[in-house]
C-alpha cells in the first residue's frame, strides 16, 4: 500500500501502544504544554512519560533529520501526526523556543559540532532556550543594540542587559544579540551567540506589567564568558541571522491571527452574550444601543479580519506570492485585540474595574487583566507604527 | 468557499480591465455628465457590454445568459467601478433582472428578460420612497383592487435608471400599514402607461435617476410580479444581490482613488520633498489600505455566500454594504484631503470619488443600518 | 460666566502646585499601594490639606468652610490629579458633604459637618448596586418600617473610602420599584451599625472603595437625609457636583499624562533621532493637547455653572464629564503606546494614569450615558 | 459731556439724517455686502447713496486717518458706531480686501505716495481688490512661489499663474507676491507688489468646484507690465510684508470661529430639529439611535469648541499671552464643519443626496452643496496638517 497509508497505520499502532490515555483532553495549561527544561514542569504525570517515547521515536521534531534526533518525516508525514494528535486530542509532547526558533536557526546557520552538541538535547526536552534581542535603549530599533562582546582569547565576554526576555527565569541556554565590534555601522557589528544561562555573571530579574505578573524578564550579563565556539554563523553577521530568524516568526504570524469560522461566531457570540448579562433589554435587544453598535462594529472587524487571512491562505494555496500580509496581519489583530478587550471592559461597566479580590467574580477580574495585557499587543513584536511604516514603504511605495 | 479568483474569473478580470482602459475612462463618465445625457449612461457601451455575455452574466443559458454567479459579475463591476462607468447594471440586471428571474412569470420572463440579456431593453425596480429611508418594506404607495386588477397610486424617488428604463417593477401595498412586512406586491408596468409621470432626478453622481408619480395606474393580474401581498420577501432577495454588485462597484472605485491619491502623493514635491515621504501621511496611507484590504474579502465573501445559498449569506452582504460605504467615504474624504486644493476643483477627477461614495453609501442601507440589521439578525 | 482663573484662583492653584510637588508625587501613591494600605490615601496629608482649608473649601464659615465655590475647589482638585493624590474629596467633601449641606437637619449638620471640614471624621455616599450602572434612581436596597424607623437590607458596591468612613449616607427605596424616581430615601448610618458588613474591595486604580452589605440595619427618624422618598433629586445634585469635582482631577490627570509623555517624546532617541521627531506621533500628540484644550473649557464652564446656579448647569456637567472620559482615556491609551516597552511595566509611573482614566470614566457615567442624558436634556 | 458721549449724540443725529431707512434689516447678500469697485453689485439701490455718504464722512474705514479718507476715530468711537449699526440693524456701508487687507498693510508698510494714491479709493469704494498668493504647484509652502518679475528699466514684467484669487473676476487690483530673486533662498527674493488688473497680460478664469460655482479664480499674468513704484516695503522684502499679512489674518480667526451662545444653542436645535425631520421616532427621541449619538456628540464639539474661543477671549481681556490658538482653532473649527456639514447629510438620508432639480427642496440642495464645499476648509488657509505642525513645532516644542 502508498507509504503514506503505511506510515499512518504504523502511526496509530504506536500511538495507540505509547500515547497515555490519561492525556486525551488534558486541558492546555496557561504555559501552553510541556516546556521540558533542566527544570521541567510537568502539567501531568504522564507527560514526562509521553515526553520520552516520542523523543525517542523523534516524534518532538518530527521533520528534523534523524542523526540530530528528529523524526525525519516528509510533511506530509508530520501533518498526518498532527492530525492524529488532533484528533484523539492529545497535547504535543514538547513545545518552547528551542523547537520553533533557535532549532530552525541552527539546522540554517548552524555548524556540525553546534547542530550534534544542541538539537538532540532540544529533541529531548533537555533544554529550555529563551531569546535574548531587546535592550532598554533599543525597542522599535532592534540594531542599535549594545550589549558588549569583547574577545579575550577563545571567549568573548558579554556585558549588558537584555529586556522581553520572555521565561528567562525558567530556561537554560539563552540566544542573544550582542555587538561585537562597535566601529562597524550597527547592523553590521552583531554576532549572533548562544549562552549557557548557568554561566557566572548571568541574572534574570522577572518584569511585573501593569496587568500584573508575566513571563518577561530583564537578563543581566555581568562579564560573562562564553567561548567563540558559540558563535552561530560568522562573527559580526549576527544579524542576518536575526532576519532569518525574524522572518520564520513572521510567517508565523498569519497562523497566529488566523481564526476559523466557528470560534470567530463563538466569539460572536461572547460579545453579545456578555452584553446581555450586563445590559438585558425588552425584546432581546440590549439596553444601551451605542455598546449595541461597538459590538456589532467588533464583530464586523473580527469576521472582515478572518476572512482577509482565509484570503490570504487561499492565496497562498493558489500559488499566488503573498504581500506584505504579515505587517498587515500585525498591526490590525492587534488593534483589533486592544479595541476588543477594552469593549469588553466598557460593556462590563462598573464590574469591569476589579484588580482582585471580594465584589468581582474570577471572570470580570480576568477580562480586566485582559485588557491591560493588550495594550502592550501594538508594541511587542514591531510596534504598530513601525508595522504602518512598513506597508507605507515595502506595500506602497512611498518615499522615505 | 475559496476567497481567490479562479483561472475564468482571472480572465474575466483582465478583459473588463482592458475594456475599461480602452472604452471607458473617467472622462467618458464626465462627458456624460457636461452634456447632462438624460439617460446619464451610453447604450451603445451597454450593448457592447450585453456582447460581452456581462449582462446576462447572472442569468440562465435558457434567456441567453451565461448562468453564472453573483462572484463573476462582481469582478466586471468591480473593474467598471475604477472609472466610475455608469450602466445599468444594478437596475437592469440585478434589481429588476433578479426579480422577473426569481419571481417572474414563464410570460413575463420569456417577454423581458431575452431583450434585457441582449441589452436592448431596460427595466428597473422602484421601491424607495420619500420616507422610507432605507427600509424596502416601508410601502406608503397603494394599489386598490379595480375588477380583476389594481389602481396604483403613489410616489416613488431616486429609481436608478427609472427614465430609460422600458419596463418598471414598481412595489406596492395591497393590504397591511405603511411599515408591515405582508402586504407588499410587485407590479411590472410599462414605460408610457396611463397615469405614469416619470422626472428626470439630478443627484451628485450625476447617474441615471428619477421620480416617479403614479395617479391611478392601471395594472392587471398578469402584471403582479410574485405572489401577491408575498413581495418583501422577494425585495430582500433581489436587493441583497444587487447590493453585492454595488460592493463590487465600490470596491473598485476606491481602490482606484486610493491608487491615484498614492501616485499624487508620490509625485507633488512641498517643501522640497514629495508629499508621500511625511510619515503623518504615510500612515494614514498604510491605513486605508488595510481598510480596503479587508473589504475586499468581505465583498469576495458575500457574493459566494450568496452563490452558495449560504444560511448566513445576508449577514455577510450587511457586512460587506457596511465596509464598503466606511472605506470608501474614509477614502474618498483623504484623497480629497490629500490632493489638497486642486481636489477641490471640479475639473479633477477625484472629486467625482468622493461624490459617488456618498451615493453608494446611502444605496440599500448605510453602514449603520447595516450594523443594526447585523445585530437583529444576530438575535441582539 | 469668566472663564479664566481670578487671581485668588491662580494664588489657590500656586499653592497647591507647591504642596504636591513637595508632599504628594506619584511615589506616594505607588507607596500606599504596594503596602496595600487599607484606606488607600494618607489621613495624615487629609488633615493637612484640610488645614489649607481645602477640604472646607465649598462650605459655609458657619461650619468651618471657606465658603468657595467649585471653581476654587476645582483649581485644587487638578492640582492633585496630576500626581494622581487619592484622598476622599469626592467621597467626603463633595458626595457626603454636600448631601448633608444641602438636605441635612440642623442636628446633622451641627453633628457631621465641624469635624468633616477639620479632616478629623470622614463622610462617604453609599449609591451604586450591582444593577445600577450609572443611574443613581436604579435602587434595589429597601428600607422596611419599623416602629417609627426602618430596617435597611441590601448590597452597594464600590462605596467610594468606604471602608474609612465614619458614617455613611445610603439610599434605599421607602416605596416603589427599582427603577422609580420616586421612593428613594438618603439615610445617615454610623459606621460599625449593627447589620452592616463593609469589606475593601481592590480596584485598578488601588483607591479606597468597599462592598457594603446591610441586614436588617435599624435607621431612626432622625437618620434621615433630606425628605423621605425625595432622595433622588438631591443624589442628582450632589452627584453632579461631584462630577464636576471628578472632571478637575482628571483634568490634571491627563494633563500631566500628557506632558509626561511629551518629555519621553523629546528624550527617547530611536533610529538615530528622538521619536518626538516622527510626524505621524507630532500630528497624534498635537490632537491630545487639542482634546485637552477643548476639556479645560468645559471643565471651568460646569464648575462656573453650577456656582452661579444656571439653567444649563446639568448639560454643562454631562459635557464635561464625556469630554474628560474620553479625553483622559485617548491619552491614557496613547502615553502608553508612546511609552512604548517600558510602559508596560509596572515600575513605571504611566500605567497608574491609564488605570485611574478607566476607573473615573465609569465613575458617575461614561461618555455614552452622559451623551444620551444630553440629548435627553435638550428634548430629542 | 464727556467726548464719547458727545460722539454718540452726533452719530445718532448723522445716521438719523443719512442712513437709508429702507436698509433696515436688508437680508445680507450671498456676498456679504457691498464690495464696491469699478463695476459695484448694490444688492439694494440705496446702497450707493449710503456708501456715498458714509465714505464722505469717513465711517467706511471710522479708524484710518483722515488725511487718507478715514474716519480717524478712536477705537473706543468705532465700537460705538458698528454697535449703532447693529442696533439699527444696517448693512455695513463697503466692505472688501481693500479695507480688511490691503489697507491695514499700506498704511503699515506704505510710501506716503502709495497711502495717497491707493487708501482713498478705497475709502470711497472706487476701486475692489484682491489677494494673489497661492500657485499651482505652492499649496501649502507658499514661499515656493515661482511667478516671475524680471526688471526692466522702471518696471517688473510679470509672468505667472495666481490660483484662489477669490473675485478675480470682479476686482480692480490685485496685491500679489512675485519672485523677483530667483538665486536668493525662497523666502528672500519675493516681492509683494501692487498691479492693476487692466493692464494687458492679466486673464481671470473663475473655478468651478466639486460644489459648483465659487468666488475662487486663476489669475494668469503673461509679461504683464508693473511700476517699480508698485512695490510694497521694498524689492526682495515682500516675505516680510506677507508674514504681517497673514498675522493679521490669523488674528481674525477667533472672531470668525467664535460663535455666541445663543447662537449656539440655536445650531444645537438646528441638528436635533433636521432629525426630527427626517428620523422623528416615538416618544419625541429619535429613531436612529447611532445618529441621535452623533448628533449629541457634534453638539459637544461645538458648545466645547465656543467655550473655548471664550475662555481665549476672557484671557486675553485678563491680559494673558496668547497660545498658538489660532491654529488650534483653524484645525478644530474646519474639521468640526467638515463633521456638522456630512452629518447633516447622512441625516437627511437619500434625500441629502441632491444637486438639483426635482425631488429634493432648496434646503436639501444647499446642505448637500455646504457639505461639498466644507471638505475645502482644512485645505483653504494652511492645510489641518500645516496647522498640527504648527502647534506640535510651537506649541509642544517637539522637534524637528
Amino acid at each position: 500500500m502508498p507509504s503514506l497509508e503505511k506510515f499512518h497505520a504504523e502511526l496509530n499502532e504506536w500511538l495507540a501502544a505509547n500515547a497515555p490515555k490519561t492525556l486525551a483532553g488534558l486541558p492546555v495549561s496557561e504555559t501552553g504544554g510541556n516546556w521540558g527544561g533542566r527544570r521541567p514542569v510537568w502539567d501531568h504525570p504522564d507527560m514526562k512519560p509521553w515526553l520520552e517515547r516520542a523523543a525517542a521515536r523523534g516524534l518532538t521534531a518530527p521533520t528534523w533529520p534523524r542523526e540530530y534526533g528528529g523524526g525525519g518525516l516528509e510533511p506530509a508525514e508530520a501533518k498526518v501526526f498532527s492530525q492524529e494528535l488532533a484528533r484523539r486530542r492529545l497535547p504535543l509532547p514538547l513545545t518552547g523556543f528551542g523547537l520553533t526558533m533557535i532549532g530552525p536557526t541552527l539546522l540554517r546557520f548552524g555548524s556540525e559540532e553546534q547542530k550534534r552538541e544542541h538539537l538532540p538535547r532540544i529533541c529531548r526536552g533537555e533544554i529550555r532556550w529563551c531569546q535574548g534581542y531587546s535592550e532598554p535603549d533599543s525597542g522599535s530599533d532592534l540594531a542599535s543594540l549594545k550589549t558588549r562582546a569583547e574577545r579575550d582569547g577563545d571567549f568573548f565576554v558579554i556585558t549588558g542587559t537584555k529586556v522581553w526576555t520572555s521565561y528567562a527565569d525558567q530556561s537554560d541556554w539563552i540566544f542573544a544579540l550582542v555587538r561585537s565590534d562597535p566601529k562597524a555601522k550597527k547592523q553590521e557589528g552583531i554576532t549572533f551567540l548562544l549562552i549557557d544561562m548557568a554561566s557566572p555573571g548571568v541574572s534574570v530579574h522577572p518584569i511585573q506589567l501593569i496587568s500584573g505578573a508575566s513571563p518577561f524578564c530583564e537578563t543581566r550579563f555581568d562579564n560573562v564568558r562564553v567561548p567563540v565556539a558559540n558563535v552561530i554563523h560568522q562573527i559580526n553577521a549576527g544579524w542576518t541571522v536575526a532576519k532569518a530568524l525574524l522572518g520564520h516568526e513572521r510567517s508565523m504570524i498569519a497562523d497566529l491571527f488566523g481564526v476559523s469560522e466557528r470560534k470567530q461566531n463563538a466569539r460572536g457570540s461572547v460579545l453579545a452574550g456578555l452584553a446581555r448579562e450586563y445590559l438585558a433589554g425588552d425584546a432581546g435587544t440590549l439596553s444601551d444601543p451605542a455598546l449595541r453598535e461597538q459590538i456589532a462594529q467588533c464583530e464586523f472587524d473580527e469576521r472582515a479580519f478572518s476572512l482577509t487571512v482565509q484570503r490570504s491562505r487561499d492565496a497562498a494555496k493558489a500559488g499566488q506570492q503573498p504581500g506584505a500580509e504579515s505587517s498587515l496581519f500585525k498591526v490590525y489583530a492587534t488593534e483589533l485585540n486592544k479595541r476588543r478587550t477594552e469593549l469588553m471592559v466598557k460593556i462590563a461597566g462598573p464590574a469591569g474595574l476589579g484588580w482582585e479580590g471580594p465584589g468581582f467574580d474570577e471572570e470580570e477580574l480576568a477580562r480586566t487583566r485582559h485588557w491591560l495585557r493588550a495594550r502592550g499587543n501594538s508594541i511587542e513584536g514591531g510596534t504598530s507604527e513601525v508595522q504602518l511604516n512598513i506597508i507605507a514603504k515595502h506595500v506602497l511605495g512611498l518615499p522615505d | 468557499m475559496q476567497l481567490v479568483l479562479t483561472e475564468d474569473q482571472e480572465l474575466l478580470a483582465k478583459t473588463a480591465a482592458d475594456f475599461v482602459a480602452e472604452r471607458s475612462p473617467v472622462a467618458r463618465m464626465r462627458q456624460l455628465r457636461d452634456k447632462q445625457d438624460p439617460d446619464g449612461f451610453s447604450r451603445e457601451l451597454w450593448r457592447e457590454m450585453a456582447e460581452l455575455g456581462w449582462v446576462g452574466n447572472p442569468f440562465p443559458e435558457a434567456v441567453g445568459g451565461a448562468g453564472m454567479g453573483l462572484a463573476e459579475l462582481a469582478v466586471v463591476l468591480e473593474a467598471l467601478g475604477r472609472t466610475l462607468a455608469p450602466e445599468p447594471f444594478l437596475s437592469c440586471a440585478l434589481l429588476a433582472g433578479q426579480a422577473l428571474l426569481l419571481g417572474g412569470s414563464e410570460a413575463q420572463k420569456s417577454r423581458w428578460l431575452p431583450p434585457l440579456v441582449a441589452g436592448e431593453q431596460l427595466l428597473t425596480l422602484a421601491f424607495q420612497e420619500r420616507r422610507s429611508r432605507y427600509d424596502v418594506r416601508n410601502v406608503a404607495t397603494r394599489a386598490e383592487r379595480a375588477g380583476e386588477g389594481w389602481r396604483l397610486s403613489g410616489e416613488k424617488i431616486q429609481v436608478l435608471d427609472g427614465i430609460s428604463a422600458d419596463g418598471l417593477i414598481v412595489s406596492a401595498r395591497t393590504a397591511g400599514e405603511q411599515t408591515d412586512a405582508a402586504g407588499i406586491t410587485l407590479f411590472l408596468i410599462p414605460r408610457g402607461a396611463q397615469g405614469l409621470a416619470n422626472v428626470r432626478q439630478q443627484r451628485i453622481d450625476s447617474r441615471g435617476a428619477s421620480l416617479l408619480t403614479l395617479t391611478g395606474v392601471a395594472v392587471g393580474a398578469g402584471d403582479v410580479v410574485g405572489t401577491p401581498g408575498g413581495g418583501a420577501e422577494l425585495l430582500a432577495t433581489v436587493v441583497d444581490r444587487a447590493t453585492v454588485g454595488l460592493c463590487a462597484e465600490m470596491l473598485g472605485s476606491m481602490t482606484a482613488a486610493f491608487e491615484r491619491t498614492l501616485t499624487y502623493l508620490k509625485q507633488r514635491v512641498q517643501f522640497g520633498v514629495p508629499i508621500g515621504s511625511f510619515q503623518a501621511l504615510k500612515h494614514r496611507a498604510a491605513q486605508c489600505f488595510i481598510e480596503i484590504e479587508l473589504t475586499r474579502s468581505t465583498v469576495m465573501a458575500a457574493a459566494r455566500a450568496i452563490d452558495a445559498g449560504d444560511a448566513d449569506a445576508a449577514k455577510l452582504v450587511s457586512l460587506a454594504k457596511a465596509r464598503c460605504s466606511d472605506a470608501f467615504v474614509l477614502i474618498g474624504n483623504e484623497a480629497v484631503q490629500m490632493h489638497g486644493g486642486i481636489g477641490m476643483t471640479d475639473e479633477h477627477d477625484i472629486g467625482f470619488y468622493l461624490k459617488r461614495a456618498r451615493v453608494a453609501e446611502m444605496t440599500f442601507g448605510d453602514a449603520a443600518f447595516h450594523r443594526d440589521r447585523w445585530a437583529r439578525l444576530s438575535g441582539y
